[in-house]
């Protein structure tokens, strides 16, 4: 019985926002004449905090105490447009719609709160839910009083629209992909490593540690952003090791129905897991703010998957390095068949699971040399 | 629609054994943790349940070298038991499962649509373990070996052994307690020195492993014979092919931990 | 037979063999343990039946007959959050919210039975818990910090251990 | 008092903590149906006769659904793109996965609407399923789609996604090593401890409130509103509180069939899928199988890829030629290639649809690539970090599209985690940044792409 341990490496990029664009979301907002603030969204919140992240932007945006907004997005009779919650988009496409909105708000407020003051709303500033006069911070009115002034002054509820449309970027040239316009407006990157433990005898692999780091453009909310990373984490570390719906596919025998037999990674798999943050600011997001949900499960993968040829001296290409293809990947080793096959320059890894060898001539890979 | 079930609750042993009858018709119900999952989808429509909790079938007692547990003992109360049998029912799923499933529902199970079940039933097997059931034909004590082969329409009462001298048990460690253990061996040496040697998860149900006791004091030896005395199938959790692999590893390692228990 | 709910002795109608999570969503109204999977494999479901944190889908309510259950709703009020329910909130341990109550009620009955802070004893004890959301790691800080009674501040939440943000780039 | 960068409490965290939060299953409105749904048994058939009658005179079912019922059959997910539709909303004349919805029932209890399924009949003529889509392609492959075995609507009507970008011939001429390899990621569950869940009420106005658990409300309105052929107005969705989605809740896999089930009985109806159904029959993560060819330097630099790349699409197409373009967009990884030629499709296979999940279409090439790149290093016995640093993009470099990075931080990133780990870079690599290339850092095989989208 032999643990080996392994240490392994991988850096990713990930593009925030739908793939080409072309995705619109929307926010309205009201204020009620005590001055507390109603946003209406049509993102839906799946656990990733949308309502929170946008609740956040809004009161930032206005400069009022984030337990005035109400957020509401329950249905599409009072919600503007959002494509959706996918896409890493609700926090960068949908958040920025927010950000506008308020933004709209704060200068409808400015406005009332000149006339109030006989002050230029330019010279003007919101600050804790109170408008103050740059300079002059005793010349003063409250949100709630201008939202009181515009409701029964000027017969109107204070509202703001802010919508964010990236245009579609149209692939132009079918034959190479290339695109009139950049297909993404951000991208995030990310870098991990991966330690593991692996039972040479039986080829079970624990994934013991995972140091990542993360380009999150700015964390609106950084334990929002940690609740991504490490959720993201063990879904790769899921994705690496645990999961599959067909343990044996192609055949489709033995696909799981319950629990009991799909692989979920439970509390026990948790690895110790270091994370580190990088804000480097995108030009399109709100307050720079970058997707982090989906590329969080992207680098564990390729990362154990190298820790374990480093602890192992086997390549694993097949997801996920189940115990059963670790020990078929040591028995080939003994037996001196895992030895990429060389050929001239040539390197080829992996032949017996190329189309080459598998389809019967209507599909080939052929690598010119 | 199938017509609502009579359902019975016993409130001592012979009146369990009454109401079970020769078995009839009828869905025992201990812990329900296997139950309740086919009612709940329909598969199981039974025309008479027999609820165990309150029918005096749960404990532990000991009496001099025998230890005799109750069927409807969760095992729970079974894990702080020395090996191999203690380790084998803190491995089975969770705290809260534990504190439901029973003894005599895991000896009963049968096997999973995707996974084995039974996890306890290589340990009692390991243990020598005599099974006392009920039902056509009056109660009936017998090994456990004989039990597991005629399960069906029998009401389990309670298992029996003799504490061992020493015990060992080792599991596939994949590390999931929602799941079922894809293979795992216990082993024990019996105070006049014979070892037995079982596993759940290389068969329908919990198995000795006669090739490798014959080797037991060659561990390796003993986990290369263990694959003589069993036809390993595949599943959602581990193909024959793995668990054949792996098999002799855990045999190995079972007697090794057997010996340094010794 | 009755059964009594977060205090409340109610008689049921349900039949015997009416698992306790239906009983308490479908005939009672009480909606915070979910139905994740129903073959007790995913934990949304636990409540405490006479203390001890139970799958209500496994159990068949012709067992219970007097048996004290305790749901979500039986902890605290949001004016009065209990600490389990503080050390959620402030270690952002719910993030869809769907596993929630089910994790809560383990973590609650852990700490009431003397769990500590150990992270090998916290996964013993919630380890049945699927969630798919955190990774588990907020979880674990949430019950360890009610094992060790720490007070909360709602206002805001914790960072995470390990947790470093180096800022900008060159 | 700062609100963007604070670590406020969750919006939703007292809801959540007590219990309060409504989900579409605590939702409860008197009078409320269940469902259930006959499913294919078998991968692949024809349906020779399906009836229903005996499940529609079956005590407590108030309505029975089949393909008959839905106005437009087929819609596709993507039909708001202008792609085709290929999936009907329930199914016609033949099955093509294990799990595909027959016909539903709704009915006054769930054991009701069970019974109701178990007694309907089904006749079919089992046919070859196709599992394996690297035979796909073969002569004697059967073929399981209307449109082929693999997806052929790209724009022009091509049948696969292409990257080019270069001269490829004689990067891989100039190449002094070739390493290439294998890459085969799993399907995967969504595992959302919500399962699907709908509840649709027919209101007294005409009107049809839908609980839903979609990720997406302006999406899955569209769609019902589609099949329904009933204006916007007609419709009310009613969600934005999910149990977990990771991607799976973007297919709109009951609304639509409950709308129907509403509008044919009168009455609210409410479908939960069981957690098997969620196991066996919603939409996966795809499998891929993806073949990478690298001519590399002996000194580490990438001069140019092959790849292909084969999507498991499922029984129909769904979302899967805009994660296989997505795909194909970020093939290179982190790094600047300026050789390229990629081909990629969507191959149909007699399994579940597979659909979007967390990092669509990238979780699989992130795999790929930097597997790969871990092999390159190791084929050469160079450092893995020193290898990416070198190749990583940078400000200035060009994408497999022909677009200029603006602000990568692929060489930060790797740096951090180099030092969190100990690792210990040579100077010269501690150094790297991400500005734009020049000296030992711009080969002469990299000098045509920087900062030029022509050069694509």
């Amino acid at each position: 019985m032999a643990k080996q341990t392994g240490r392994g490496f991988a850096a990713i990029e990930y593009p925030t926002g739908m793939n080409q664009n072309g995705d619109p979301s929307q926010a309205w907002i009201k204020v009620k004449p005590d001055g507390r603030i109603d946003v209406f969204a049509g993102t839906s919140d799946i656990g990733n905090g949308s309502k929170t992240i946008q609740s956040q932007i809004v009161a930032e945006t206005i400069g009022v105490p984030y337990d005035w907004i109400t957020y509401d997005n329950s249905n599409t009779d009072s919600s503007p447009v959002c494509t959706g919650t996918f896409a890493s988009r609700a926090t960068f496409v949908a958040g920025k719609a927010a950000e506008k909105a308020a933004l709209a708000v704060r200068e409808r407020i400015l406005e009332i709160a000149g006339k109030e003051l006989e002050i230029d709303p330019g010279d003007l500033e919101i600050v804790d839910g109170e408008v103050v006069a740059k300079g002059a911070p005793q010349k003063r009115i409250s949100v709630p009083d201008v939202a009181a002034a515009a409701t029964w002054g000027h017969g109107e509820l204070i509202t703001g629209t802010g919508a964010q449309l990236k245009p579609y970027a149209a692939i132009v040239e079918p034959e190479t992909g290339k695109v009139d316009l950049p297909p993404h407006s951000a991208i995030s990157y990310a870098a991990c490593a991966a330690e593991v433990e692996v039972d040479d005898e039986t080829g079970e692999v624990r994934v013991t540690r995972l140091v990542q780091c993360y380009d999150v453009g700015k964390a609106i909310n950084p334990t929002l952003v940690e609740g991504q990373i490490e959720g993201g984490a063990i879904q790769g570390l899921g994705l690496g090791v645990l999961e599959n719906c067909y343990p044996y596919y192609p055949s489709v025998d033995h696909r799981g129905g319950e629990f009991g037999s799909y692989l979920a990674p439970g509390m026990e798999d948790l690895p110790q897991i270091d994370t580190i943050i990088i804000e480097n600011p995108s030009a399109d997001g709100p307050y720079g703010a970058k997707g982090i949900g989906e590329m969080a499960n992207n680098s564990q993968p390729p990362a154990i998957a190298a820790a374990v040829y480093d602890a192992l001296g086997v390549w694993v290409t097949e997801l996920p390095i189940t115990p059963e293809r670790v020990l078929r990947a040591l028995e080939a080793k003994a037996a001196g068949e895992d030895a990429p096959k060389r050929e001239g320059k040539k390197v080829v890894f992996d032949e017996a699971l190329s189309v080459n060898a598998v389809s019967s001539g209507g599909m080939r890979f052929g690598v010119p040399a | 629609m199938a017509p609502a079930p009579e359902v019975l609750s016993p409130t001592s042993p012979a009146e369990a054994a009454q109401a079970f009858g020769d078995g009839t018709g009828v869905t025992v119900v201990a812990g329900g943790t296997i139950v309740l999952p086919e009612l709940t989808y329909g598969r199981l429509r039974p025309e008479k349940a027999l609820l165990l909790s309150r029918a005096g079938l749960s404990g532990v007692s000991v009496d001099g070298p025998t230890t005799t547990i109750g069927a409807a003992t969760p095992l729970a109360d079974l894990t702080g038991l020395p090996a191999p049998l203690g380790p084998c029912t803190a491995n089975v799923a969770d705290l809260e499962i534990r504190g439901q499933a029973t003894l005599g529902g895991n000896v009963c199970a049968g096997g999973g649509a995707d996974a084995p079940r039974g996890d306890v039933q290589g340990a009692l097997l390991a243990l020598g373990a005599t099974a006392r059931s009920t039902g056509a034909g009056g109660e009936k004590t017998e090994p456990l070996e004989a039990f597991l082969d005629h399960r069906d329409g029998r009401l389990l009462l309670d298992v029996s052994f003799e504490q061992p001298a020493a015990g060992a048990f080792v599991a596939l460690d994949r590390p999931h307690t929602h799941d079922y253990t894809a293979l795992a061996v216990s082993a024990a040496r019996a105070t006049d020195g014979t070892v037995r040697v079982a596993a759940t998860g290389a068969g329908s149900h919990g198995q000795r492993l006669p090739s490798a006791e014959a080797k037991a004091n060659d561990p390796a030896a003993a986990g290369e014979a263990a694959l003589a005395d069993v036809s390993p199938h595949d599943d959602a959790l581990a193909s024959a092919w793995y668990r054949s692999k792996t098999l002799p590893v855990l045999v190995r390692r079972a007697l090794a931990e057997l010996k340094e228990a010794s | 037979m009755n059964l009594t709910v977060n205090g409340r002795v109610y008689e049921l109608e349900s039949a015997s063999l009416t698992s306790l999570l239906d009983v308490l969503r479908e005939e009672l109204g009480i909606t915070s343990p979910k139905a994740g999977c129903e073959q007790g494999g995913c934990g949304a479901c636990t409540v405490l039946v006479d203390g001890a944190a139970r799958r209500s889908c496994l159990l068949p309510v012709g067992v219970l007959n007097g048996a004290e259950v305790t749901t979500v709703e039986g902890l605290g009020s949001p004016d009065n959050l209990a600490p389990i329910q503080q050390a959620f909130t402030h270690h952002y341990a719910a993030q869809c919210g769907f596993c929630t109550s089910g994790m809560m009620l383990a973590a609650h009955a852990y700490v009431e039975s003397g769990g500590t802070d150990d992270q090998q004893a916290i996964t013993e004890a919630l380890g049945g818990h699927v969630c798919r959301c955190t990774g588990y790691v907020k979880i674990i800080e949430a019950v360890a910090a009610a094992a060790r009674g720490d007070s909360f501040d709602l206002a805001t939440t914790a960072a995470s251990p390990g947790m470093t943000n180096i800022g900008g780039v060159k | 008092m700062k609100a963007v960068g604070a670590r406020l409490p969750r919006y939703d965290g007292v809801e959540h903590v007590t219990g309060r939060t409504t989900f579409v299953d605590d939702v409860r409105v008197p009078g409320t149906l269940w469902v259930k749904a006959l499913r294919s048994p078998v991968h692949r058939a024809d349906v020779k006769r399906l009836d229903t009658s005996a499940a529609e005179s079956a005590r407590g079912v108030h309505a029975v659904i089949t393909w008959q019922d839905v106005p437009l059959l087929e819609y596709g997910h993507l039909s708001g793109l202008g792609i085709p539709a290929d999936e009907p909303l329930l199914a016609k004349d033949d099955l093509r996965y294990k799990g595909q919805p027959i016909a539903l029932v709704a009915a006054e209890s769930e054991d009701a609407a069970q019974a109701a399924v178990e007694a309907m009949t089904l006749d079919l003529d089992e046919k070859e399923p196709l599992l394996d889509i690297r035979k796909a392609f073969d002569p004697d492959a059967p073929v399981i789609h209307q449109w082929g075995n693999w997806y052929p609507h790209f724009e022009a009507e091509m049948d696969r996604r292409q990257i080019r970008k270069g001269d490829i011939e004689k990067a891989f001429a100039d190449a002094d090593t070739i390493v290439q390899g294998v890459y085969r990621p799993a399907a995967i569950e969504h595992v959302p401890i919500e399962t699907q869940v709908c509840l649709v009420v027919p209101e007294a106005s005409g009107r049809l409130t839908i609980y839903t658990c979609t990720q997406a409300l302006y999406f899955s309105m569209g769609v019902v509103a589609a099949h329904l052929e009933l204006p916007l107005n007609k419709l009310k969705l009613v969600g934005g509180t999910v149990g977990g989605g990771f991607g799976g809740k973007v297919d709109t896999a009951t609304e639509t069939m409950c709308a129907l089930l509403a509008l044919k009985s009168g009455r609210p109806v409410k479908w939960r899928w069981t957690r098997e159904e969620e196991f066996l029959c919603s939409s996966t993560r795809a499998p891929w199988h993806m073949e990478i060819a690298d001519a590399v330097t002996s000194d580490g630099w990438i001069l140019g890829r092959k790849m292909l790349t084969l999507h498991d699409s499922g029984a129909y197409a769904r979302f899967s030629p805009y994660g296989l373009t997505k795909h194909s967009f970020h093939h290179t990884g982190a790094y600047t290639i300026p050789n390229l030629e990629f081909d990629g499709f969507v191959v149909f296979t007699n399994r579940v649809p597979t659909t979007a999940m967390r990092g669509f279409g990238v979780t699989s090439v992130s795999f790929a690539v930097e597997t790969h790149m871990s092999r390159v290093a190791e084929v050469l016995d160079l450092d893995p970090y020193e290898v990416r640093l070198k190749n990583a993009n940078r400000i200035g470099d060009t994408s497999p599209n022909g677009v200029v990075y603006t602000d990568p931080s692929t060489v930060p990133t790797i740096q951090a985690i180099a030092d969190a780990m100990g690792h210990e870079l040579p100077a010269d690599y501690r150094a790297m940044s991400r500005h734009v290339r020049e000296g030992a850092l711009l080969p002469q095989h990299l000098v045509a792409q920087v900062g030029n989208p022509e050069a694509h």
